[in-house]
C-alpha cells in the first residue's frame, strides 16, 4: 500500500496554489498574469480531484465533474483573456499592467 | 597548436595513464587470485599510481612542476591518500553504506517514487513560471507544470480529466499563450522587459505563508478518509453524470463556451479593424 | 598599606592632555564662527597638542628622577573619593612595575604627536600628502584623550577606575584607525573593536566577581567591598579568593584568572587572538601604529602582572604552563609567519606579536631574570616597535607602498635612512649592543630554568627572525636601485626629530639597561614572591 | 706533591686592575664613528686619504697601547699576568650580574696582539687595494668597527662582553661581505653568513644558559631546577643568596658569567664545583658535555666547522682584505680562541673533547678534498681556511691547546699572507680570480710570488717555517693523546689529519703552480671553450666581473661621469679588455692605479700592499720556531708559546697525553715532512708551468666523482632545498592558516556581531522610536498610508485581499 494520503496532494496543490498567486500579484505582463491565473485553478482542480478521490463517498464523481467544469471555464477564460490582452496591446502598445492603470483616474 | 612534438608527448602520456591503470588493476588481481606478497602488491600500486600521476599531469594538473623526486613524493602522496580512503571505505564507510541502501531501497515503494516525481515536476514547472524571468520560459515551464498535474491525476484514479487536462491545457491554453505572447511580440528582447517583476519579495513572503498555511491545515485538519480509494476508470461514469445529474451545468456551460468563442472573435476582428484603419488613411 | 607620600604629580600627568583636548573643543567654535581660518585653527591644534604631550613627557621626566627604586611599594600616592556608593576611589600611585610604562607612554606619545606634524624645521610649506590635512582638530583631540586613558590605565590602582581609563583609551583609538585610516581603515577599525571590547567584556565580568569576592572594610557605618587593588592584592595572597562559591562547578580564581587573562591577552595579543594587530597596524597612520604597538600592546602584559598575577597568585601558578606554551607559539610562530609577509608593516606588526611572546615566556617562569625581562622587553620592545613603525612610515610617505619586493637598492640613493632602518631591524633581532637583546637574553636566561623545552624552542626563533629582518634588508635595501626611486628624498628633519632620539636611547640602553632594571626589580620580587 | 701546589698557585687567578685597558678598543670605535657620520662629506671635501688616515691611525694608537699592555704582562710574573678594567655594571638582575669589563690574560693578550697588528697591516694594504672604490668611507667605518668589535670578543672578561663581540663580528662581516651589494648574490652571501652563525650564536646561548643555573643549583632527575644553599636562592629563584658560599682558596662560587670567576671555581679542586658538575646530568645527558657542546656548536658556527661551514666559502664575495683579516686571520678563529678559553669546562668532559677533535679533524679532511678542484684562487684559500680551523680544532680538542692556539697564530700569519698575495694577484689581473686564466704571473708580480711561495712553505708544512712545528706539534699531540672517550681515536686523528695534511700541502702547491707558473693565459678567446665545457668557471668569471662592476656602478650613483660609467656596464660581463677602460674609466680615481691604464699586462701592486705582504711573510716564515721551537730539538724547555700561555690554560695539567720518547717524535716529525714533500711534489708533477696534461686525464676518468666533489658535495644544494626551502614553505602555511583559519573565525564572529546589531537596530527604530512618535503622528500617517493604499493597480488590491484571507486563516485556524 503506498504511502502517498491525502496531504500529499493537498500540500503540492498547496504549493501550485501560492505560486499562481505569486505570479499573479507580481508580474508585470498581462501574459503572465494570466499564466498564474491558470496555475491555480490547476490547483483548485487538483484538490477537487483529490478530495473525490480519498474523501468523497465512494462511487461520487462530484470532484471530478466540477474539475471538467473549471477545465472549460479556464479554457474559455484564457481565450476572451488573451483577446482582451490583444486589445490592450493594441491600445496602450504596452502590456505592462503597471501602466494601463485607467482606473485610477 | 598539437605540433609533432608535444602530440607525441600526448600519446606517451596517454601510454604512460593506461599502462599505471592497467597496473593498478593488475596489481590488485595478483593480489586478490595469485595471493601476491601485500607489500609487493602495494610497490606496484606506488609505481602504477606514479606512472599515472605523470600520465595525467600532462593534461590537468600542468602547473606541478611533477618530474623527478617531486614526482615520487607526489605520488606518494597520492598513493597514501588513496590508500587511505580505500581502507577507510571498504573497512569503515562500507557496512553502514550498504546497510543504509538498504533501508532506503526497503523504505521507497516505486509508485511513491513516481508521485514525487511528478509532484515535484509539477512544482518545478510553477516556480519556473512564476519566478523566470523571460516569459518564453515561463510559459514552456507552464507546460511542465500542467503534464506533472495531468499525471497526479492520474495517481487520483481521474482518467478523464488527466486526458482532458493534457488536451485542453497543453494542446489548447498554452498554445494559446504562445500565440499571444508572439502577438504582443516581446520575444526574447530584454528579460526584465518581457517578464518584469513587481515586489517580488513581498509575493514570495506572501506565497511562503499560504503555503505554510495550507500546509498546516491540509496535514492538521482530520479529514474523514474513506476505507478504500477506487481505481476504476470513470469515463464512462462521467458522461452518465454529465447527462444526468449534471445536465443544466452542463448546457450553461456550454453556452459559455459559446459565448466566449463569440466574443474573442469580435475582440479580435476589431483589433483587426483599428489597426487596418490605422494604416489605411 | 602604607602611602608614603601624597602627589598630584601622577594626576596632572593623566589629565594635562585632556585639558589640551578641552582646549581643542571652542576652537572647534571658533572656526565654525569663521573667526579663525581653517589654517590657523589647525596649526594652533597641533601647537596644543604638542605642548600637552612636551609637558607630560618633561613631567614624566621628573617622575624617573624623583621615583625611589630602593621602594617596592607604590609611590605618588594620590586618594580621592569618587563614588562612595560602592566605595569606589579615585587612587592613583606607581611602583616599579608601572613607573616605566609611564615613562613609556609619555616618550610615545611625544613622539607620536611629532610625527603627526605636517611641518618641521627646514621646510617652509606644510607638505600636502600628510594624512592630516583633514579633520586636525578632532585628530589633535583623539591623540590627547587617547595619551589620557593610556597614562591613567597605567597609574590607577583602582580597578574600576583602571577599567574607565581602558574603555577610554579603546574610543579614541576605534576612530583614529577607523578615520584617518587607510583602505580597509573600517573594516580594521571595526575588528580591532570588537576584539578588544569582547576581551574587555570578560574583564569586567571578572571585575565585578573579584569585587564581590573581594575583601570587605567599614566605611561609615557599613561594610563595603572595594576595588582597591592593593587591599585586593593583599586579599588575595591570603588567599581570601579560594574561599568564593563555585562558578559553573569551577574555582572562581581560575575562571576569574581566564576571563581576566583573555581579556588581556586580546591586548597582548597572545596567540589565537592577535589576528586584529596587523590589520589595525597596516590600516592605521604612523603615529597611531606608534602609539600601538609602543603602548598598547603593554597594557595586557601590565594587566596580567598587576591583576592576575598580584591579585590570583594561586591560579597564576596553576596556569603558568598554559602562559609559557602560548608565550612560545606567539614566539615561533609569529616569526615564522612575518617570513611570509609581502608587506613591511605588516611583517612588522608580526614581529610585534613574536616579541610580546618573550614577556609571556619571561613572566611565566617566575625567575627574578625572567620577570625582569619580561618587564624589560616591554620597555625595550616599546623603544624598538615605535621605531620601526616610523621607518615604515617615512618609505610609505615616499613610495606610497610597503611591498618589500616593490623596492630594491635603496641604501644607495637614501644612505641615512638605509643606516637607521639597519639599527632598528638589528636592535629587533637581538644584537647585543642594543636594547633588544638585553631583554631577550635576560629573558630566556630566567625562563630556561622553569621550561628548557620552550626556551630552546624559542631561542631557535632568532635565528627565524634574523632571517627575516636581514630578507627584507636585502630585497629592500641591496642589490640595483630600483629606477623608480631614483629621485626619492632621503630622510627630512621632522623624521630625523623622531627616529633619532629611539636610536640614541636604543643604543644607550642597549648598554646601560641598568637604568631600566633598577627601577622594576624591587616591585616584581615582591610580585613573584608568593609565586615560589 | 709540589706540581699540585703549583696547580693550586695556577688555579687560582687574583686580577690586577689595569685602568687603561678599554682604550685598545676605543681608538677604532671612533675611528669607525668618525668615518660613519663624516666620512662621506670628508672624502667628498678632502679625497680619500683623510678617511684612510683616521682608520690607520685609530689602529697605530690601539696597537701601541696593545703593545704597552703587552710589555706589562710580559715583565709581570706569571700568576700575575691577569689584568681586568671594569667600566660598569651593564644590567642586574637577580643573580644575574653584568659588567662591561675587559681582562687580558696571556691567551688574550696573544689574540689581541695577533688581532690589531695584523688589522693593522690589512688596513694599510686595503689603502691600496681599495683605492679605486668609491664608498672608501664606508669599507673603513666597517673595517674599524670589525676591529672593535673583534676586541670586544678577545678582550671580553665575561661571556656577555665576548658576545657582544662575538655578534658584533658578525654584524660586521655581514656589511664587508656585502659591502659591494648592489650584486645580489654578495648581499645574499652576506644574509647567508650571518643567519648560519646565528645557529651557533643559538647553540652558545643555550650552553651559557645551562652552565649559569648549573652553577647554582641542580637538575634533579625531572629537569626541575632546585636552588642548592649557598649557591642560589630558593625564595625566589634567580636571586643571589644571602650568605654566599667562598671556598677555602678565597673563591666566591655561585652564578657567574665572568670567565676568571668561573675559571677558579672550577679549576681550583677545594672548591669541589668541577665534582658538582661532574655529578650532574639534565634530560639524561652529563650537563658539562652538554655545556661543552653547545658551545662548540657556537664555535662551529663561528670557525666554520661541519656542519656550519657552509657560509665562509661564500664569504669570498667581500674584498680581498676583508677576506684575509675576517676570514682568515681573525674572526674564523673567534671559535678556537672560545674553546681554549674555556679549556677547564672541555677538560673536564672527555666526550665533548672527542666531538671538539673528530668534527676538526673530519672537517680539515672534508674542506682539503674539496679543495683539490677549486679553480676561484680565493675559493681554494678558503677551503683550505676551514680545513686549517679544523687542524686547530684537533688541537684544542685532542688537550694540547697551546697548539691549537699556536696554529692560530701561525694561520693568522700565512692565511693573511696568502689571502693579501691573492688580492694582488687579483688587482694585478684586473679582478681575475679563476686561476686558469692566470699563470706566468712570476715574471710580472716577483715580490706577490715569492711571498706566496713562502707561505705556501708554510702552510704546507715543510720545516724552519711556521706551519711546520704548529701543525705537527697538533698531529703529535693527537697521536699521544690519551684524555680522549676511547684510545683509539687519537691515532685515527693523526691518520686521517695526515691525510689532510697532504691534501693542504697539495692543493696550496697547486694553486701557486698555476697562478705564477707557465704563462699568463689573462686574455685570449680560448677559455670560453672551458666555459662551455665547465659551468662553474663561467660562474666563477662573472663573480669576478661582478666584483669589478659593483664598484663602477657605486660610482655612477656618487659620482658625475655617469656616461662611461654605463659604458663599463655594457662591458663588463665580456671578458676582460672591458676590464681595461674600466681601469681607464675617469670615475676612478687612480690613487695606486696608474698601472690600470695600460693594457692587459699584469702588473706588480703598489707598495702599499707589497711592504704588508712582506712583512707577513716574513712573520709566517719566523713565527714558527720563535715561538714553537719544540722541546725534543734541545733547548731544555718547553716551546716559548707553551710557557706564555700557561697561566691561561689551567687544563693543561689535567690532560693526559702518553708519554713517547723523542726518537717517536723525530719520526712523526720526519713523517710530516715527508707528507709535505709528497703533496708538494704531486703538485709540481702536475700543474707545474700548466703543462701536464694529467690533471684533465684524471677528470675524464672519473668525471662523476669530479664534479661531486667540484661542486662541494651540494652541500649548499641540500641547505637550500632542505631548511630554507622547509622553512619558507612552513611560513606560507602558517600565514595562510592565520589569514583563512583564525581570521576566518573572527571575521564570523564579527559578522554574528553585526546582525545581531542590525536585529537590534531594527526593533529600535520600529518599536522604541514607533512608541515615540507614533501617537503624535498616527492621525497623519494614517491618512496618508490610506490614501497610499489607493493605487488603482489591481494587483496590489489582489494582494491586500489574499494577504488579508491568509492573516485571517493563520488567526483563526492556526493561532487560534
Amino acid at each position: 500500500m503506498s504511502s502517498i494520503g491525502l496531504p500529499h496532494f493537498l500540500i503540492v496543490g498547496a504549493a501550485l496554489f501560492a505560486l499562481g498567486m505569486v505570479t499573479v500579484v507580481t508580474r508585470r505582463n498581462a501574459v503572465g498574469i494570466l499564466m498564474g491565473v491558470e496555475l491555480i485553478l490547476n490547483a483548485a482542480n487538483l484538490n477537487f480531484i483529490a478530495f473525490n478521490h480519498f474523501v468523497a463517498t465512494p462511487g461520487s464523481l462530484a470532484g471530478q465533474v466540477f474539475s471538467i467544469f473549471v477545465i472549460v471555464l479556464a479554457a474559455a477564460e484564457a481565450a476572451i483573456a488573451l483577446a482582451i490582452v490583444l486589445a490592450i496591446y493594441q491600445t496602450f502598445h504596452t502590456i505592462d499592467v503597471q501602466d494601463t492603470d485607467l482606473l485610477r483616474q | 597548436m598539437a605540433t609533432a612534438s608535444n602530440l607525441r608527448g600526448w600519446l606517451v602520456r596517454l601510454a604512460v595513464l593506461a599502462l599505471g591503470l592497467f597496473g593498478m588493476a593488475g596489481a590488485a588481481g595478483l593480489h586478490k587470485f595469485a595471493h601476491l606478497g601485500l607489500g609487493l602488491t602495494l610497490f606496484l600500486e606506488y609505481l602504477a599510481i606514479t606512472c599515472v600521476v605523470w600520465g595525467i599531469n600532462g593534461f590537468v594538473l600542468r602547473t606541478l612542476p611533477l618530474r623527478g623526486v617531486l614526482l615520487l613524493v607526489f605520488s606518494a602522496a597520492a598513493f597514501g591518500v588513496l590508500f587511505l580512503l580505500a581502507y577507510f571505505l571498504r573497512s569503515v564507510m562500507a557496512p553502514f553504506l550498504f546497510d543504509a541502501a538498504g533501508r532506503f531501497i526497503g523504505l521507497v515503494h516505486l509508485v511513491d517514487l513516481a508521485f514525487y516525481l511528478f509532484a515535484v515536476m509539477t512544482i518545478a514547472g510553477a516556480a519556473g513560471c512564476a519566478f523566470s524571468r523571460n516569459i518564453i520560459y515561463s510559459a514552456w515551464s507552464l507546460l511542465f507544470a500542467f503534464m506533472g498535474v495531468a499525471g497526479l491525476y492520474v495517481f487520483l484514479g481521474a482518467d478523464f480529466p488527466a486526458v482532458a487536462q493534457v488536451l485542453i491545457y497543453v494542446g489548447g491554453i498554452l498554445v494559446l499563450i504562445l500565440f499571444a505572447i508572439m502577438l504582443t511580440k516581446q520575444i526574447g528582447g530584454d528579460p526584465k522587459l518581457t517578464n518584469a517583476h513587481l515586489a517580488l519579495p513581498m509575493g514570495a513572503a506572501l506565497a511562503a505563508a499560504t503555503v505554510g498555511t495550507l500546509t498546516y491545515m491540509a496535514v492538521m485538519a482530520p479529514w474523514k478518509i474513506q476505507a478504500a480509494p477506487s481505481y476504476e476508470p470513470v469515463s464512462g461514469a462521467l458522461g452518465v453524470a454529465f447527462l444526468t445529474d449534471y445536465l443544466l451545468p452542463f448546457e450553461v456551460a456550454s453556452v459559455v463556451l459559446l459565448a466566449a468563442l463569440i466574443g474573442s472573435v469580435i475582440i479580435a476582428r476589431k483589433e483587426i479593424k483599428e489597426t487596418s484603419d490605422a494604416v489605411s488613411p | 598599606m602604607d602611602h608614603p607620600t601624597t602627589s598630584t604629580l601622577l594626576t596632572w600627568m593623566t589629565f594635562l592632555p585632556l585639558g589640551g583636548a578641552a582646549l581643542i573643543l571652542p576652537l572647534l567654535l571658533l572656526r565654525a564662527s569663521g573667526a579663525v581660518t581653517k589654517e590657523l585653527g589647525d596649526q594652533i591644534c597641533r601647537v596644543i597638542a604638542l605642548t600637552a604631550s612636551g609637558l607630560v613627557l618633561v613631567l614624566g621626566f621628573v617622575l624617573w628622577r624623583s621615583f625611589d627604586p630602593s621602594n617596592p611599594a607604590l609611590q605618588f600616592v594620590q586618594h580621592g573619593r569618587w563614588i562612595p556608593a560602592y566605595n569606589i576611589e579615585y587612587f592613583v600611585g606607581v611602583d616599579g612595575i608601572s613607573i616605566t610604562l609611564v615613562m613609556l607612554t609619555a616618550l610615545v606619545s611625544f613622539i607620536a604627536t611629532i610625527a603627526s606634524m605636517p611641518w618641521w624645521p627646514g621646510n617652509t610649506h606644510l607638505d600636502e600628502h600628510h594624512f592630516t590635512q583633514h579633520g586636525v582638530p578632532g585628530y589633535m583631540a583623539m591623540l590627547l584623550i587617547l595619551q589620557t586613558g593610556m597614562i591613567g590605565v597605567f597609574v590607577s590602582m583602582d580597578m574600576f577606575l583602571f577599567y574607565v581609563f581602558w574603555e577610554v583609551m579603546l574610543l579614541p583609538m576605534y576612530f583614529l584607525i577607523g578615520i584617518w585610516g587607510g583602505a580597509r581603515k573600517e573594516y580594521a577599525a571595526i575588528k580591532f573593536f570588537l576584539y578588544t571590547l569582547a576581551g574587555s567584556v570578560l574583564m569586567l565580568l571578572a571585575i565585578i566577581g573579584l569585587y564581590f569576592n573581594g575583601p570587605q572594610e567599614l566605611m561609615d557605618g557599613r561594610l563595603v567591598h572595594t576595588f582597591n587593588m592593593i587591599k585586593m592584592a593583599q586579599w588575595g595572597r591570603a588567599g581570601g579568593y579560594a574561599a568564593a562559591p563555585l562558578v559553573l562547578g569551577f574555582q572562581f580564581v581560575r575562571i576569574a584568572w581566564i576571563a581576566l587573562f583573555i581579556g588581556f591577552a586580546v591586548k597582548i595579543p597572545m596567540f589565537p587572538f592577535h589576528t586584529w594587530l596587523p590589520d589595525a597596524h597596516v590600516e592605521a597612520p604612523t603615529p597611531i601604529s606608534v602609539i600601538l604597538a609602543g603602548v598598547l600592546l603593554k597594557m595586557g602584559i601590565y594587566g596580567i602582572l598587576r591583576i592576575n598575577y598580584a591579585i590570583l597568585p594561586q591560579a597564576t601558578k596553576w596556569a603558568a604552563a598554559a602562559m609559557a606554551v602560548f608565550g612560545t607559539i606567539n614566539i615561533v610562530y609569529a616569526a615564522f609567519v612575518c617570513l611570509a609577509q609581502k608587506d613591511l608593516k605588516r611583517m612588522i606588526a608580526y614581529s610585534s606579536v613574536s616579541h610580546m611572546g618573550f614577556c609571556l615566556l619571561g613572566m611565566s617562569a617566575f625567575t627574578q631574570q625572567g620577570i625582569d625581562g619580561a618587564v624589560l622587553n616591554l620597555w625595550t620592545h616599546g623603544l624598538i616597535s615605535p621605531m620601526l613603525f616610523l621607518i615604515v612610515g617615512v618609505i610609505y610617505d615616499r613610495a606610497h607602498h610597503r611591498n618589500i619586493e616593490g623596492f630594491g637598492g635603496l641604501a644607495q640613493q637614501v644612505p641615512e635612512y638605509a643606516g637607521l632602518l639597519g639599527l632598528a631591524f638589528f636592535a629587533s633581532l637581538g644584537l647585543p649592543g642594543l636594547c633588544g637583546f638585553v631583554s631577550e637574553f635576560t629573558v630566556f636566561l630566567g625562563s630556561l630554568v622553569q621550561w628548557q623545552l620552550l626556551t630552546i624552542i624559542s631561542a631557535l626563533s632568532v635565528i627565524i627572525t634574523a632571517a627575516y629582518y636581514l630578507w627584507a634588508i636585502q630585497r629592500m635595501m641591496l642589490g640595483k636601485l630600483n629606477p623608480a626611486y631614483a629621485t626619492m628624498p632621503d630622510v627630512n628633519w621632522r623624521e630625523r626629530l623622531t627616529l633619532y632620539p629611539l636610536g640614541a636611547l636604543i643604543i644607550v640602553f642597549g648598554f646601560y639597561p641598568k637604568a631600566i632594571i633598577d627601577l622594576i626589580e624591587g616591585s616584581l620580587r615582591n610580585l613573584i614572591l608568593p609565586l615560589q | 706533591m709540589e706540581h699540585e701546589l703549583a696547580s693550586q698557585n695556577e688555579a687560582v687567578a687574583r686580577a690586577i686592575e689595569v685602568s687603561w685597558l678599554w682604550l685598545i678598543p676605543v681608538f677604532p670605535l671612533l675611528g669607525s664613528a668618525l668615518n660613519a657620520f663624516l666620512g662621506l662629506r670628508l672624502q667628498r671635501a678632502y679625497g680619500k686619504r683623510v678617511n684612510h688616515a683616521i682608520a690607520v691611525g685609530a689602529m697605530l694608537l690601539s696597537c701601541m697601547v696593545a703593545e704597552i699592555a703587552f710589555w706589562k704582562m710580559f715583565v709581570a710574573a706569571p700568576q700575575d699576568r691577569f689584568f681586568e678594567n671594569h667600566l660598569w655594571t651593564m644590567w642586574q638582575s637577580g643573580s644575574l650580574q653584568v659588567d662591561l669589563s675587559f681582562g687580558l690574560d696571556p691567551l688574550g693578550m696573544m689574540m689581541t696582539m695577533i688581532v690589531t697588528h695584523v688589522a693593522t697591516l690589512i688596513h694599510v694594504y686595503s689603502t691600496g687595494y681599495m683605492a679605486d672604490e668609491p664608498a672608501y668611507w664606508r669599507f673603513f667605518m666597517w673595517l674599524n668597527l670589525f676591529v672593535f668589535s673583534m676586541l670586544l670578543l678577545v678582550m671580553g672578561s665575561n661571556f656577555v662582553v665576548m658576545f657582544f663581540g662575538w655578534e658584533g663580528v658578525g654584524l660586521c662581516s655581514y656589511g664587508l661581505i656585502g659591502f659591494w651589494y648592489e650584486d645580489l648574490t654578495k648581499a645574499s652571501a652576506a644574509m647567508k653568513a650571518f643567519v648560519v652563525n646565528r645557529f651557533g650564536d643559538f647553540g652558545f646561548i643555550i650552553g651559557l644558559f645551562i652552565l649559569f643555573w648549573s652553577l647554582s643549583g641542580v637538575w634533579s632527575k625531572t629537569n626541575q631546577y632546585l636552588p642548592e644553599r649557598g649557591l642560589g636562592s630558593a625564595l625566589v629563584r634567580g636571586t643571589s643568596p644571602e650568605p654566599a658560599r667562598v671556598s677555602g682558596s678565597g673563591t666566591t662560587l655561585g652564578p657567574t658569567l665572568e670567565f676568571r670567576e668561573l675559571r677558579n671555581q672550577v679549576s681550583d679542586e677545594s672548591t669541589g664545583m668541577a665534582d658538582r658538575l661532574k655529578g650532574m646530568t639534565l634530560w639524561g645527558f652529563p650537563v658539562l658535555a652538554l655545556i661543552c657542546i653547545l658551545f662548540f656548536v657556537g664555535a662551529a658556527g663561528k670557525s666554520a666547522q661541519l656542519p656550519l661551514y657552509v657560509w665562509l666559502p661564500d664569504a669570498m664575495a667581500g674584498p680581498t682584505p676583508v677576506s684575509a683579516l675576517i676570514h682568515a686571520a681573525t674572526m674564523v678563529t673567534a671559535g678556537v680562541y672560545m674553546v681554549a678559553r674555556l679549556n677547564f669546562l672541555f677538560a673536564l668532559s672527555p666526550p665533548a673533547m672527542t666531538v671538539v677533535a673528530v668534527t676538526g679533524v673530519l672537517t680539515a679532511l672534508f674542506a682539503a678534498s674539496i679543495g683539490f678542484f677549486q679553480y676561484d684562487i680565493k675559493k681554494v684559500l678558503a677551503y683550505s681556511t676551514v680545513s686549517q680551523l679544523g687542524f686547530m680544532f684537533i688541537g684544542v680538542g685532542v688537550g694540547a691547546y697551546w697548539a691549537g692556539v699556536f696554529h692560530l697564530m701561525t694561520h693568522a700569519f700565512f692565511k693573511a699572507c696568502l689571502f693579501l698575495g691573492s688580492g694582488s694577484v687579483i688587482l694585478a689581473c684586473h679582478h681575475e680570480q679563476d686561476m686558469r686564466k692566470l699563470g706566468g704571473l712570476r715574471k710580472y708580480t716577483p715580490i706577490t710570488r715569492w711571498t706566496y711561495l713562502a707561505a705556501c712553505w708554510a702552510i704546507a708544512g715543510f720545516p724552519w717555517a711556521s706551519g711546520f712545528y704548529s701543525k705537527d706539534e697538533i698531529l703529535w699531540k693527537a697521536w699521544t693523546a690519551d684524555g680522549l672517550s676511547a684510545p683509539w681515536i687519537g691515532p685515527a686523528i693523526y691518520v686521517l689529519g695526515a691525510i689532510a695534511a697532504l691534501g693542504t700541502s697539495f692543493y696550496m702547491f697547486r694553486s701557486y703552480y698555476m697562478t705564477f707558473t707557465g704563462e699568463y693565459r689573462g686574455h685570449g678567446g680560448h677559455e670560453d671553450k672551458e666555459r662551455l665545457e665547465d659551468p662553474h668557471a663561467m660562474a666563477a668569471h662573472s663573480h669576478a666581473d661582478a666584483a669589478v662592476q659593483a664598484p663602477s656602478s657605486a660610482a655612477a650613483v656618487q659620482q658625475v661621469a655617469a656616461t662611461d660609467v654605463a659604458h663599463q656596464h655594457d662591458h663588463s660581463h665580456s671578458a676582460s679588455p672591458a676590464h681595461d677602460d674600466h681601469g681607464a674609466a675617469p670615475a676612478h680615481d687612480d690613487h695606486a692605479h696608474d698601472a690600470h691604464g695600460h693594457g692587459g699586462e699584469p702588473h706588480e701592486s703598489p707598495s702599499s700592499m707589497t711592504y704588508v705582504l712582506a712583512v707577513l711573510a716574513f712573520a709566517a716564515v719566523v713565527a714558527g720556531f720563535v715561538f714553537g721551537w719544540p722541546a725534543a730539538w734541545g733547548g731544555g724547555h718547553e716551546p716559548a708559546l707553551e710557557r706564555w700561555l700557561a697561566p691561561s690554560l689551567p687544563a693543561a695539567e689535567h690532560v693526559k697525553f702518553r708519554e713517547l720518547g723523542h726518537g717517536t717524535e723525530y719520526l712523526f716529525q720526519f713523517f710530516g715532512l715527508a707528507i709535505a714533500s709528497l703533496g708538494w711534489f704531486a703538485a709540481r708533477v702536475l700543474y707545474l708551468d700548466n703543462q701536464s696534461t694529467a690533471p684533465a686525464r684524471l677528470k675524464e676518468m672519473f668525471p662523476r666523482a669530479w664534479s661531486v666533489v667540484f661542486n662541494k658535495y651540494y652541500v649548499d644544494e641540500a641547505y637550500q632545498a632542505t631548511v630554507v626551502r622547509g622553512s619558507l614553505v612552513l611560513s606560507r602555511i602558517l600565514y595562510w592558516l592565520d589569514q583563512n583559519l583564525i581570521d576566518g573565525i573572527v571575521n564570523g564572529v564579527g559578522f554574528v556581531g553585526r546582525s545581531v546589531a542590525y536585529v537590534d537596530k531594527v526593533i529600535d527604530e520600529r518599536f522604541v522610536d514607533g512608541a515615540v512618535n507614533g501617537l503624535a503622528n498616527l492621525t497623519w500617517n494614517s491618512g496618508k498610508q490610506l490614501r497610499r493604499l489607493q493605487t488603482g493597480h489591481i494587483q496590489s488590491y489582489l494582494f491586500g485581499a489574499l494577504g488579508g484571507a491568509i492573516a485571517f486563516v493563520i488567526i483563526q485556524y492556526v493561532i487560534r
